[in-house]
């Protein structure tokens, strides 16, 4: 991270805000395990802890028009892309306040308002999707980017390898944003990848790659920033391979055991996003403790206003079991036997 | 009204429906240049050009994604899946992701899709060419899935489809493309999830969808002439399923013979013999009859494969059997 | 005989098959390092080395296809599909490839192949986490499809795929891992194909298998108290499906309930219901109940998830209203 | 094709041999054509006319301990690896008698005895396959190589993708052998391959590639041997690139209306295999006009003989419809209702 030089005011707070929203996403999947844990939250839950810069970065350097599609592991990009805690908290909790109606649970946020298109959980296939939204985009003549965000052991998959193709031939602005936290679930990315640099994956496709280090909020958003403008003005789609460190398990039901305690310790300490930038922030003369303090009580504020959001949230009602099903009505739906089972 | 053929039914209206409605685009693998491999296609490339007509590399799961992902921002791609063989390599995007999308994130997105693909067996393609999965759609809440028997319903089902805001499976028959039906001029729909009572009966009721449907027919008239008077219900829709129709002709004729060129065991008759079985329990007078495939993969070898397939004589004689 | 949980018993019979024949070969996503994401291959890496636990990338189509290649060679390849709902990207080399090879090419390579996974849904894993796709793969001819209950069928047949000479598909139960059972520790094998009645009853004949044959015992313990005697058939094998022990339990019941927890439309559950109404028509009291889930995408919140699978309440008021 | 010095007759013998079998490939792809006139043939049938060179080529250099999968358009190659044109000309008439007994027809021939592995009709699923034949053969320390044959417009499919990385990360002997013939049905490469260089589409993967003159056999030959080599030794999957022209049309239902008929013509003279190789053998007096001629009168023979083996095979018994059904036998199949069906 460089220096900066004379900074206007806004860039100021622009600098500071983005430490704010890397802590908010830090205590969010701090506060979404202990829920987990509370048996508040069900299913698979994967977290962002490590990646706060590489999210951060990515929404700072995208647009309004922009959309995103990403995996499963997606709360702090609906966070950072401007999504309140309460709603996502409440998905978490599955109630109807949440930002899918409760449907969908922490594998599958949405918000169309904020060209957030979804978490998707079947790995890989989010990408196809961004492709098609990026043709859309062309097609209608609109601007904008779409990411198709991924983890590096997806790249392994066939659908990664045909959206490259269909996304340079169509000349597609697409960014395939490989969030590249060094394992899928218990693989390294050697175990996995016959080309371990993930960024060179497009040379099949004259697709260009780079590689950032993701635990740089500074860097991700530059990176973002300047692939994102060719992409759009030139339908140039691009992979960037943003390097981070997974601080815990796969999910938090994963102990973890498959790594070495040493290097986890080490990789959190010496990867740690927040410790990085909140350094940089104060040898800058950024911020100062006085600051750093009042953050951490402010979003531990918002932090409990969103649980106890996500707390007041009613219940999906099981009479709205058949709400959203289908978006043009159809007669003969449900069949009859199991409208039954809802009245047994 | 003039006689056309159903594949000049599905021609015109996709022509139609691209110039009606800007949104609609169509992709698939060889639907341009070449015109289509059935030739469903034919002569839109030159109408429409290239950003509306999109002529694919081979990588269903990758375009068929990406239609889904175009429909989610206000397109309403129409695909075209050479055949149904190979939707396999793109079904997980159909099934995890354009049936769920709606519903999974509360209503937020719509999935304006239409895949077309022809299904079923004939002219001795062999075991991988000649599949029947339309169970495996129907099976999906999310879908709709439909099957036109006629040049009529396939240009009225496939305007519905197109105009439906949810992903519509729509299945065709290699063996229907060069059958003739009338077709009215004016713009009409045949809306998705109703069957339709083709031939009126009261001895035997045939339910039957797209190709089975042509030979239920057939046959009808055939036994006519021993004076068995045999209802024909063709579903047309498999998802939803029109069940009050089914039934509504099983109450009155008190028999019913299912057929389906797909599989025997676990494939779409099944589906048919148990609703009927349910909600028709008190008024039939024999077992529901199947009549399907059997149960290998389809043999090249001529008479294999005819033997392979429902015929017309199974399906009289499955009807004899319970009268 | 000690009583182990199906857990091990899966764990245990993959060991021991991979000491009895060197041909015996795991692979699959993290089921080496990991240890496997249910612990079912637990301590097998350790044992057998990379070359016999063979962790992939991730990369269901490459890897099904290549154990296919392997078991054309003479390996037997047993593949772990994390949960049958990232089956989908691989559907098209077991669908296309696996179930058809023996008899495309007139017998001349057999395919030995296992593919373990759990079907289902528990524990709020949502719309693309908690589906069944047995039905698909039963529907195929030249694939075998298992589904056992209990841990002794469980090491049963698991035994029974590994040395059978087709494509197996092999269904496992996130819910059932964990149950308890007793397994003798000689070398026995559940056939393939062929049910069980694991419980009498004259009352009523309820079929099921996997996760819901526990829970139909579980009724059958309970209605017992109320002098109701239900017939617990356990199906084990969906292909084949052995017609001939349901049919006969029927018509000694005069009465069936089938119950799955796959959707209810096209399920397994349809192919039951045809099947005995088409085989003991004239023995049945009363329409054959089923029991299925409800269509929709698995929705994540806990109450609505509950209601949209079947339950043991759901199971008892079908029974309920056939006596 | 440099000049062969000094010969023994052994080696003058088997550059005639290439002749020969390019000859047969070619006389036997016109005979199948007239058959499906005459109604001999159905379903869909795929020809290798201008591909003579590259399959003999491959065939040439590969040993008896390797495996071939190949796609749908596989007669010339299961030809050329040294089945009889008679068991092939019956499986394409649906005989017993035929190679697969009758029941694959054109797209699914096969001889294990041969090693030949299938012809596989779903675009890229053979390749997957390839590769686990691979890992069989190390896995029981098995000399050999396995060639994964797949056409041009079939390297955009993601189990290709799935296969270059699976197979380096292996480290299985696999040829990954793409008979480039210009053309996927009426698609380009630029149309469909946004690197349109196939030879480099290993790039993402390690695997290594290169492109060789598909029309000159000896070329073919030499590279296969050369890769065919590394591969068995180190475990170093290839790609091979092998370019030609396709005759035709993609099938022979398909007339080739896209394609311009000065083109087809200038490609048919320019880059007929048969054409260059005669030439060559003349001009080092390896073959003369009366050799050719002999060749052509002997390979007519042939194919009346394969064609009359073909005519006289048995028509696969409707009551035989389940053989080869399972390997193992279990009760309860088939179906009562669908066995009836055969009484019926
Ligand atoms: C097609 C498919 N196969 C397997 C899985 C199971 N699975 C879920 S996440 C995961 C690991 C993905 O790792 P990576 O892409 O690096 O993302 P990360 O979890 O590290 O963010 C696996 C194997 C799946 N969801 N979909
Ligand atoms: C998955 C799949 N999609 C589409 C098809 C239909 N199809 C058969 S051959 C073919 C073209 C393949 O071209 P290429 O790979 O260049 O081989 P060639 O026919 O030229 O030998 C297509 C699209 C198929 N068989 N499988
Ligand atoms: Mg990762
Ligand atoms: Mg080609």
């Amino acid at each position: 991270m460089d220096k900066p030089t004379t900074l206007t005011k806004e860039a100021t707070a622009e600098l500071r805000h983005y430490y704010y929203q890397m802590l908010l996403m830090r205590r969010f999947e701090e506060r979404t395990h202990e829920m987990y844990v509370k048996a508040k939250i069900g299913g698979y839950c994967h977290l962002n802890l490590g990646e706060e810069a590489t999210i951060v970065g990515l929404m700072a350097a995208l647009k309004p028009e922009d959309y995103i599609f990403t995996n499963y592991r997606e709360h702090g990009y609906i966070l950072a892309r401007g999504v309140a805690p309460g709603p996502l908290m409440a998905e978490l909790f599955g109630r109807e306040t949440g930002v899918s109606g409760g449907r969908g649970g922490s594998m599958h946020l949405f918000d169309v308002a904020k060209g957030f298109m979804g978490g998707y959980a079947i790995v890989g296939g989010q990408i196809p999707l961004a492709v098609g939204a990026a043709y859309a985009l062309r097609y209608q003549g609109k601007p904008g980017v779409v990411v198709a965000q991924m983890g590096d052991a997806s790249t392994n998959i066939g659908a990664f390898y045909e959206s490259l193709n269909l996304a340079k031939l169509w000349r597609c602005p697409v960014i395939f944003f490989i969030a590249n936290n060094g394992y899928g679930m218990g693989s390294t990315i050697e175990d996995s990848s016959s080309e371990p640099d993930l960024w060179k994956k497009g040379a099949s496709f004259r697709v260009h790659g780079e590689q950032v280090d993701g635990t740089d909020v500074l860097a991700v958003r530059d990176a973002v920033r300047r692939l994102r403008e060719r992409a759009e003005t030139e339908g140039e789609p691009v992979i960037l391979d943003v390097v981070s460190f997974r601080f815990r398990g796969h999910s938090v039901i994963d102990a973890d055991r498959y790594r070495d305690a040493d290097e986890v310790r080490k990789g959190r300490e010496t990867q740690d996003p927040l410790r990085h930038y909140s350094a940089w922030l104060q040898a800058h003369e950024l911020a100062d403790e006085a600051w750093l303090k009042a953050m951490v009580e402010q979003v531990e504020q918002e932090m409990q206003a969103a649980v106890d959001f996500a707390n007041a949230g009613p219940h999906p009602k099981i009479e709205d079991i058949y709400t959203y099903m289908y978006a043009s009505p159809v007669p003969n739906i449900p069949a009859p036997e199991t409208a039954r089972r809802l009245l047994d | 009204m003039k006689p056309i053929t159903y594949r000049q039914a599905l021609n015109s209206t996709l022509g139609e429906e691209l110039a009606r409605d800007s949104n609609v685009l169509l992709m698939g693998e060889e639907i341009g240049v070449f015109q289509g491999s059935y030739r469903i296609t034919e002569g839109l490339l030159d109408r429409f050009g290239p950003k509306r007509v999109v002529d694919t590399p081979i990588a269903e799961e990758g375009f068929v994604g990406a239609a889904i992902g175009a429909a989610m921002l206000g397109l309403r791609p129409v695909v075209e899946i050479m055949t149904i063989n190979f939707i396999l390599v793109a079904i997980d995007q159909i099934v995890n992701h354009a049936s769920k999308i709606h519903y999974m994130f509360g209503g937020q997105v719509r999935v304006p899709l239409v895949i077309r693909t022809p299904s079923g067996g004939t002219g001795q393609l062999a075991a991988t060419h000649s599949q029947s999965f339309e169970n495996w759609f129907a099976y999906c809440p999310g879908l709709k899935v439909v099957a036109p028997a006629t040049p009529y319903d396939a240009k009225g089902l496939l305007r519905a489809a197109i105009r439906d805001d949810d992903p519509v499976i729509f299945i065709e028959s290699l063996a229907l493309y060069d059958t003739k039906g009338e077709v009215p001029d004016e713009d009409y729909v045949v809306p998705i999830g109703v069957a339709e009572v083709k031939r009126e009966g009261s001895d035997v009721t045939v339910v039957a969808y797209s190709r089975m449907t042509a030979i239920a027919l057939q046959v009808a008239q055939q036994l006519a002439q021993e004076g068995i008077s045999v209802e024909v219900v063709d579903l047309r829709s498999l998802r939803p399923l029109d069940r009050p129709t089914i039934i509504a002709s099983v109450k009155k004729t008190n028999r019913a013979v299912v057929v389906a060129e797909d599989w025997y065991s676990y494939g779409i008759t099944a589906e048919l013999a148990a609703t009927i079985q349910e909600e028709a329990f008190d008024y039939l007078d024999a077992p529901v009859q199947r009549v399907a495939g059997l149960e290998v993969p389809l043999p090249y070898a001529k008479d294999l494969a005819a033997v392979a397939k429902p015929s017309a004589q199974s399906l009289i004689n499955a009807i004899r059997r319970i009268l």
